[in-house]
């Protein structure tokens, strides 16, 4: 019981760093997209490790599954941000060169 | 004699007034307008005309002339109206048409009161025939005509509030009750008291009773001459005829209420007397005469409160005075106008003899019907024990002031015998002729003397008649002898006495309400500004939103997203857990 | 789907139909929308009379659309709506062929004559209501259909005036939304009954039926113009002559008073009413809007403020009948629903007349206008006497069964305030006439352009609504006449 | 033929097959949008016969059992919701393809296509890991129909929503593990019976319900919800603010209201509740003072967003009718109000709050459309907002509470205070006519179809009534 503790409890530990980087005082895109990949590692960690909880018993295959669709998802979503940063920045620099900042339009 | 007699005493005069609104029939309708009241004489005349009943039309229409009382009052209502409506066609030049429809919606009005069968039929009419009047004293436009005529409408919507009162507590639920138990209802209902002093209040307006006659002596100068006839001949005595009906003569003894009416009767009697000599224009001094006249039929009134059994002795009395008053009355306001088209020589003396018939009738000389009234009045008085001395001296002294009245209104009225000689025009002496007759026929046939066996003859008859009359002569010998003698005129009060004052006050209430309708404007204007600040209520909510929308500029930022969804998701974790 | 279960939808339909028909006529097609106009209203009338003879024979016509689970839109004609479809339904035509003459040559024809008809249509909906739900939809869609007459002209003082009514209509709607729905959580839906729809079981809920009862007669007095909620009225007197003639002396102010009266007497019923005693404020409030309305009356110089205030009195009229207990005050209070009515839409159309004729808009400048107009002036002094209260005109009866019902219910001090009331309207009203008739002209009239003193389209209407409201006050006995009526709904709600 | 054929599934895969054949196809894609468009119109139109017919209709998808396969339940709910999406969606899309063509009509049409298919398949999911899926799905869709005119503040708004729903998603997904974790089976039902008040489901309830709040707009949480509205083509924040912006709320209300039926009107409802009506006055009163119509459409949706939570505190099928009629009509409503504001933005040029001066009588249709739509924002009868308030005021006076009643009857009369304005345009006087561009035709007509909807639902209530008795909490 106590190893499913320790991977749930790194879990949660990495899915609050992530939500900690999402969140935090930057200025850059990048850093924000990160945060949330991290967040998503938290959570996919906590799927895998609810996969064996008794020591003795067969893996059970169902979380695999939830977390290969989960690691799809989060990938094209990563995939359309950066796509619209850097339109976003393209566009930027044809009307002002100022750093990409991500402070919307009053 | 079937009920449609009455219906068209009604409905002639107001199919004639609506005629006049079109301007084809207009001439048609002026021509017939003067003999718009001859159904009435016509249904006064037949003895047994049953009641006209319509439900559908104003809450129970009811029209009868069931007892005697009602048709004698509508014989001299119908008389007057139509001698006034013919010497009116003579003399009425100016704005004919809006005369003639207030002359024939009042007399509609009139002669509906008076056939009323009930209270209501009787308010509708009643209220037709005061508000039409105003038209009649209105008629001059002139700012004398404006200030009678609103002091007019103003006193008798005032004195109809307390008759609607007075009639809705005494109808209670029966909304069309017949005039038969309407004594009865009154003599019986809890508010006994109020009713009675509203009625002799409310009816007071018309009839002219001391300090409610403010309108009277305004009024009779501005109205055109067949117009105060018929405003003080008939309009007055409606008021007569309300009390008959309403208060409980003989059916309850009514001492405290009866006593005082008679009081009251007697001062506005004494009142009208003193001040109407007073007077400088002959229609005021005529006003205040009939002011006066009416104080003596009220304390009559009052008897028949007072004492029940002298109730139909009281009636008759006033039933018989009013026809005597309205008669006379009537021949001296059209004598005056007649008096003042005639020049010097025969045509002024026959006028002044004419008025000199119609003004010893009013003041009850012997051989006129004023006397017959008179002794009508004085049995009804001395009919009780107790009072029978001080009010017979009392009626005398009334005589005596009408007599000075007379002597008053002839001395300003009679032609002046050394003017160039000019008759007046037949169309006004002739029906004023025929209404000095009809008022001494009053005096002499039999069917219509109250009591037919009172003997005009006789020297005690002669003597109680005549010395009243002969002092108010000798008073009034004396009294301008004295005048002259001292080189100044009379003093004069001016028409309406108490008015005076009363506008006074009225004026500086009125300054007062302009005062308070300017404040009330800028009370206004500063409404406006505190609803302009109510108006800040939306700028506080305006503001309330500008500081929302800069709390929700700030919330834009994603360090605070994630701080408040952090902050849900404890919130709802603690909610949830515990 | 029996004539008895058609015939009120179709009396709906019958001003719903034209007016979305309107909208989308041509600006330019004057011939076909004035013949679409007084179609209608012809059909209309005759449908009401069809359903007056038959409710009279003790038919009942009932139209019941389901519209939600527990709950459905019910279309009633029971005497009481009768009364109201009848008035709303003749004036709606007198009005239209006003507005058809009034509004010659002025641009939004067709808009204005849609939402006119919208606006009749909801009228109808709110007087054949059948319960409060259907009650309060007809209510609001007034609301609606009223805005645009309201703001037609389209100046700024419209607007602001606009925003004004809506600010009251919209919370005056709210607050009555708001009782309805807690009357409906609290007693289930209930349609209104005669004697009151509430169970006896809901004499306990005492508190919450308070709350209700404020709410809904708050909602409602908006429109009834009670006083603190009647600033609204004077202000929407910058719409068009027509406008204030048919909705502000009839459809909309009538409206709330109406409403009031089925809250007290056809879901609450008048003992349980008088049981809570909330009757007593309501016509102690009534009472005091009566005054201070024709004290306002008194102050203001332009015409048609003046009658609005005038109207604000006078709608309380209808409120105090119904707050006294007693056949007789209710009598009063629901004949004075037509007869106000009569009365006020005559004096806005001669209004309407003057301001549209001579350009007077000021009451000083009334002076010898009865020479030039005297039609239209002889149509106002019959509406100015009943106002008054002078018989024969109609406003005597109502004062004559108010005072009785203010009597037997041992309620003097009501006859003082209608007394009171009399001689401030005559204050307001009589120098009016006066001037009219007996003063001579300030200055010389613009000759008439046709042969008759105002367009016909206007004068028509005018003539035959002061000579109703005249016939009315004469011919009251008739069993089909406005008192007739209201006896017969008094007898109903208050039979033993 | 309805009996079996699985119309549940292809209302999924029709929208799906049309999006990837346009892409593929590029130059025939219009023709393949409006056949894809008809062909899932009438499979929803099927199921949702079905539904009314038959009850909850239900298919394993590769016919896997509950525990591990995902099936897809159309119950009430899930068919009110597919027929919303089915009448709104199209109609809105029809303005696209009026347009004459061009890439970036291809590319609305192909987004909205994969939006339409996200939604339908959100609203039969009956597994909480494919609702994760599925509403992942609608934000791509969303971002994409944000961006698609590549404006550079629609650009930054997108990215903005897009960041904020991922991680609102990321705290949904950790949710559902942990409720994996405890319960060993993801399907919504089978969750209902297995979960036990422990603190992993109340971690794991308030996870997925704080992140659904973020991804739903509602207030505090509502800061991204105006920007992405204003910045995006109208059409797009119809379709956002009508359909798209519902879909966290469906997935919320099944969690609620299939999972954890207890917590319904305890203290964390009560929560979201006041969340709620603090949403409609803090909308409703920025909504007064912006001065552009698109600003105030957003801040009116905010609102109306608000109502929806009421449902949470009260729980009961009043207040489940009411709040599904809240949803079903604002769609309209303000999809209606969207696309009336571009085409008096098309023909003025801007959208800000004078625009509508002097336009209304020469486009009569679009002031007819903004009336009706208004009535039914505010809530006047014979709107279906009235409805939608008469059940929720209904439902809060029969539990006792009635202060949300008040708030619901405050909030009608705020929405009055920022609609009339927009409407007072058609009345204001015009000193000078300006001369207006050509504005779409058919967009007028489109706006009209969706007021005469939201107007419809006023009038025929009982058969959607009926529909939602199906819902789990009838």
């Amino acid at each position: 019981m106590s190893v499913w503790m320790l991977y749930g409890a790194a879990a949660i530990g990495v899915f609050s760093a992530g939500v900690f980087g999402a969140f935090g005082a930057t200025t850059h895109v990048v850093r924000r997209v990160l945060g949330v990949n991290i967040m998503g590692g938290g959570v996919f960690l906590l799927l895998v490790a609810s996969a064996r909880r008794a020591p003795s018993a067969i893996p059970d295959p169902v979380p695999h599954a939830l977390v290969l669709t989960g690691i799809v998802i989060s990938v094209s979503a990563t995939a359309l941000a950066m796509a619209i940063a850097r339109a976003l920045s393209v566009t930027r620099e044809r009307d002002s060169p100022a750093p990409p900042r991500d402070e919307p339009p009053r | 004699m079937t009920s449609i007699g009455i219906v068209l005493a009604v409905i002639v005069p107001l199919t004639l007034a609506a005629a006049l609104g079109a301007v084809a029939l207009r001439p048609l309708a002026a021509r017939l307008a003067p003999w718009a009241p001859l159904p009435a004489l016509v249904s006064s005349l037949a003895d047994q005309t049953p009641a006209f009943e319509l439900d559908a039309a104003l809450l129970g229409l009811r029209l009868g002339a069931p007892d005697p009382a009602t048709r004698a009052f509508l014989a001299f209502t119908a008389v007057l109206w139509l001698l006034a409506g013919t010497f009116a066609r003579a003399y009425v030049g100016a704005h004919a048409c809006s005369f003639w429809f207030f002359f024939l919606v009042t007399m509609a009005g009139n002669v509906g009161a008076i056939l009323a069968g009930s209270v209501a039929t009787f308010y509708v009419f009643y209220a037709v025939m005061t508000f039409a009047a105003y038209g009649l004293v209105v008629h001059e436009r002139s700012d004398a005509a404006r200030r009678a005529a609103r002091t007019y409408l103003v006193m008798a919507l005032g004195g109809e509030i307390l008759l609607l009162a007075a009639f809705l507590l005494v109808v209670r639920e029966r909304i069309d009750l017949p005039f038969g138990d309407v004594p009865v209802s009154v003599a019986r209902s809890p508010h006994r008291g109020v009713i009675c002093a509203f009625l002799v209040v409310g009816f007071g307006v018309k009839a002219g009773l001391v300090l409610l006659h403010l309108w009277l002596p305004l009024a009779h100068p501005v109205a055109p001459s067949p117009a105060s006839a018929v405003l003080s001949g008939t309009i007055i005595e409606v008021a007569l005829l309300a009390w008959l009906r309403f208060l409980p003569l003989g059916v309850a003894p009514l001492p405290g209420l009866g006593l005082s009416l008679a009081a009251v009767g007697f001062v506005t009697a004494f009142y009208g007397a003193v001040v109407g000599v007073l007077q400088v224009d002959p229609k005021v001094v005529l006003a205040y005469s009939s002011v006066s006249q009416m104080g003596l039929a009220v304390v009559a009134a009052g008897a028949g409160l007072a004492a029940p059994a002298a109730a139909p002795a009281a009636t008759a009395a006033i039933v018989f005075f009013a026809s005597h008053h309205a008669m006379a009355k009537g021949s001296l306001f059209l004598g005056a106008a007649v008096a003042r088209e005639t020049g010097g020589g025969w045509p002024a003396r026959l006028v002044t003899l004419g008025l000199l018939v119609a003004a010893l009738a009013i003041a009850g000389a012997p051989f006129t019907s004023g006397a017959l009234a008179k002794a009508a009045l004085k049995d009804v008085l001395t009919a009780p024990s107790r009072g029978a001395g001080a009010s017979a001296a009392l009626l005398s002294v009334a005589a005596i002031g009408s007599t000075l009245l007379m002597v008053r209104f002839l001395s300003l009225a009679a032609p002046a015998a050394d003017a160039e000689e000019r008759g007046p025009r037949a169309g006004l002496w002739v029906p004023w002729l025929v209404l000095l007759a009809s008022g001494s026929a009053l005096a002499f046939h039999p069917g219509l003397r109250p009591d037919p066996r009172a003997a005009l003859v006789g020297w005690g008859a002669l003597w109680s008649g005549g010395w009243p009359l002969l002092a108010g002569v000798a008073l009034a010998v004396a009294a301008s002898a004295v005048l002259r003698r001292l080189g100044r005129a009379a003093p004069t009060v001016p028409p309406g006495d108490v008015l005076v004052f009363v506008e006074a006050a009225v004026f500086e209430s009125r300054r007062g309400i302009v005062d308070a309708r300017r404040r009330a404007r800028r009370a206004r204007r500063r409404l406006q500004a505190e609803a302009a600040r109510r108006l800040r209520l939306g700028r506080r909510v305006a503001r309330l939103s500008a500081r929302l929308q800069r709390v929700d500029g700030r919330l834009a930022d994603l360090e605070k997203v994630g701080v408040l969804l952090l902050g849900l998701f404890a919130a709802l974790l603690f909610l949830l857990v515990d | 789907m029996t004539l008895e279960t058609t015939l009120p939808l179709w009396v709906l339909l019958t001003s719903l139909i034209p007016g979305v028909l309107l909208f989308f006529l041509p600006e330019r097609r004057h011939g076909v929308r004035t013949t679409i106009n007084i179609s209608a209203a012809c059909a209309k009338l005759a449908l009401t009379a069809v359903m007056v003879r038959g409710v009279y024979a003790g038919r009942r016509y009932e139209t019941r659309i389901p519209f939600l689970a527990d709950v459905d839109i019910l279309l009633r004609a029971d005497p009481f709506a009768l009364l109201f479809v009848t008035l709303s339904a003749a004036l709606w035509l007198a009005t239209t062929a006003y507005a058809v003459g009034y509004l010659e040559g002025s641009p939004h024809r067709s808009r204005f004559f849609g939402f006119f008809s919208l606006c009749v249509a909801s009228t109808m909906g709110i007087a054949l209501a059948g319960n409060l739900l259907t009650f309060f939809v007809f209510y609001e869609m007034l609301t609606i259909t009223t805005y645009p007459l309201v703001v037609h002209r389209g100046t700024i003082e419209a607007l602001r005036a606009g925003d004004v009514y809506l600010r009251y209509t919209i919370g005056g709607g709210a607050v009555f939304l708001a009782g309805v729905v807690l009357i409906y959580s609290l007693l289930g839906p209930l349609d209104f009954v005669e004697r009151g729809a509430l169970p006896l079981a809901a004499r306990e809920h005492r508190v919450a039926l308070v709350v209700a009862f404020v709410l809904l007669v708050g909602g409602l007095a908006v429109k009834a113009a009670l006083f603190p909620l009647h600033r609204w009225l004077p202000e929407a007197m910058v719409a068009p002559a027509p406008v204030s003639a048919l909705l502000h002396a009839v459809a909309v102010v009538k409206a709330g008073a109406f409403g009031i009266t089925r809250v007290v007497y056809d879901v609450y019923g008048v003992r349980l009413a008088h049981e809570l005693g909330v009757m007593r404020p309501l016509a102690i409030l009534a009472a005091f809007t009566i005054v201070y309305g024709s004290v306002q009356a008194l102050t203001q110089r332009d015409l048609k403020r003046r009658l609005a205030y005038s109207t604000v009195s006078q709608i309380s009229y209808i409120v105090l009948g119904v707050a006294i207990f007693g056949t007789l005050s209710t009598i009063g209070g629901i004949v004075h629903l037509v007869h106000q009515g009569l009365m006020k839409v005559t004096l806005f159309f001669c209004a309407g007349n003057l301001a549209e004729e001579l350009g007077i808009h000021e009451v000083s400048a009334l002076r010898g206008v009865g020479r030039r107009m005297p039609l239209t002036m002889g149509a106002f002094t019959v509406g100015a006497l009943g106002m008054i209260g002078v018989p024969p005109v109609a406003g005597w009866i109502t004062k004559w069964y108010l005072g009785l019902g203010a009597f037997t219910a041992g309620e003097p001090w009501v006859v003082a305030v209608l007394g009171a009331s009399a001689l401030l309207n005559a204050a307001y009203f009589l120098p009016l006439v006066y001037d009219a008739w007996f003063a001579a002209p300030a200055s010389v009239w613009r000759a008439p352009s046709g042969r008759a003193e105002v367009n016909l389209w206007l004068l028509v209407p005018t003539l035959t609504t002061a000579a109703l409201s005249l016939a009315v006050g004469v011919f009251a006995g008739f069993d089909f006449s406005p008192l007739g009526w209201a006896k017969l709904i008094a007898r109903r709600e208050f039979a033993e | 033929m309805s009996g079996t054929t699985p119309w549940i599934s292809w209302t999924i895969l029709a929208p799906l097959a049309g999006a990837t054949l346009s892409v593929l196809v590029a130059r025939r894609a219009v023709p393949i949008a409006v056949i894809a468009s008809a062909a899932t119109i009438v499979s929803v139109a099927a199921t949702v016969g079905q539904v009314a017919s038959a009850g909850a209709v239900s298919s394993a998808a590769g016919a896997w059992g509950a525990p591990l396969g995902i099936t897809l339940r159309a119950d009430g709910f899930g068919a009110l919701m597919l027929a919303t999406f089915g009448v709104v969606g199209p109609l809105v899309s029809l303005q696209a393809i009026g347009r004459r063509g061009g890439p970036r009509a291809r590319r609305f049409l192909v987004l909205w296509l994969f939006a339409w298919a996200s939604l339908n398949a959100l609203a039969l999911s009956a597994d909480v890991f494919n609702l994760y899926v599925t509403v992942e799905l609608v934000t791509l869709a969303a971002v994409g129909l944000i961006v698609v005119e590549r404006d550079r503040r629609a650009l930054a708004a997108g990215l903005r929503y897009l960041l904020l729903s991922l991680v609102g998603s990321l705290f949904y997904l950790m949710g559902v593990a942990l409720l994996y974790a405890a319960t060993a089976t993801l399907d919504t039902e089978l969750l209902g019976e297995r979960v036990t008040p422990e603190p992993a489901s109340w971690t794991a309830l308030a996870l997925m319900t704080a992140g659904l709040c973020l991804k739903a707009g509602l207030c505090p949480l509502h800061a991204w919800v105006p920007p992405a509205y204003t910045s995006a083509p109208p059409a797009v924040s119809a379709l956002l603010s009508g359909l798209i912006g519902k879909a966290p709320y469906v997935v919320l209300v099944r969690l609620w209201v299939e999972v954890f039926p207890g917590s319904l009107g305890g203290g964390a409802a009560r929560l979201l509740g006041a969340l709620g009506a603090l949403g409609i006055f803090w909308g409703s009163l920025l909504a007064l003072r912006a001065r552009r119509l698109k600003r105030v459409l957003a801040y009116s949706s905010v609102a109306h967003v608000g109502y929806l939570f009421l449902f949470f505190p009260l729980g009961t099928a009043g207040a489940w009718a009411g709040a599904a009629y809240v949803a079903v009509s604002h769609a309209a409503a303000s999809a209606s109000m969207f696309m009336a504001v571009e085409v008096v933005e098309r023909s003025v040029g801007h959208d800000m709050l004078d625009a509508t001066k002097g336009v209304a009588h020469r486009r009569p249709l679009t002031f007819v459309a903004l009336g009706l739509a208004g009535m039914s924002l505010m809530g006047l009868p014979p709107s279906g907002g009235f409805v939608a308030k008469w059940l929720l005021a209904r439902a809060a006076l029969e539990r006792g509470e009635w202060w949300w009643a008040a708030v619901v009857i405050a909030g009608g009369l705020l929405s009055a205070g920022y609609v009339f304005p927009i409407l007072r345009g058609a009345f204001a006087p015009q000193r000078r006519s300006p001369e207006l561009r050509r504005a779409p035709r058919h967009a007028e007509l489109v706006s009209l179809s969706l007021a005469v909807v939201a107007l419809a639902l006023g009038l025929i209530p009982l058969r959607l009534m009926a529909l939602l008795k199906l819902a789990g909490r009838s």
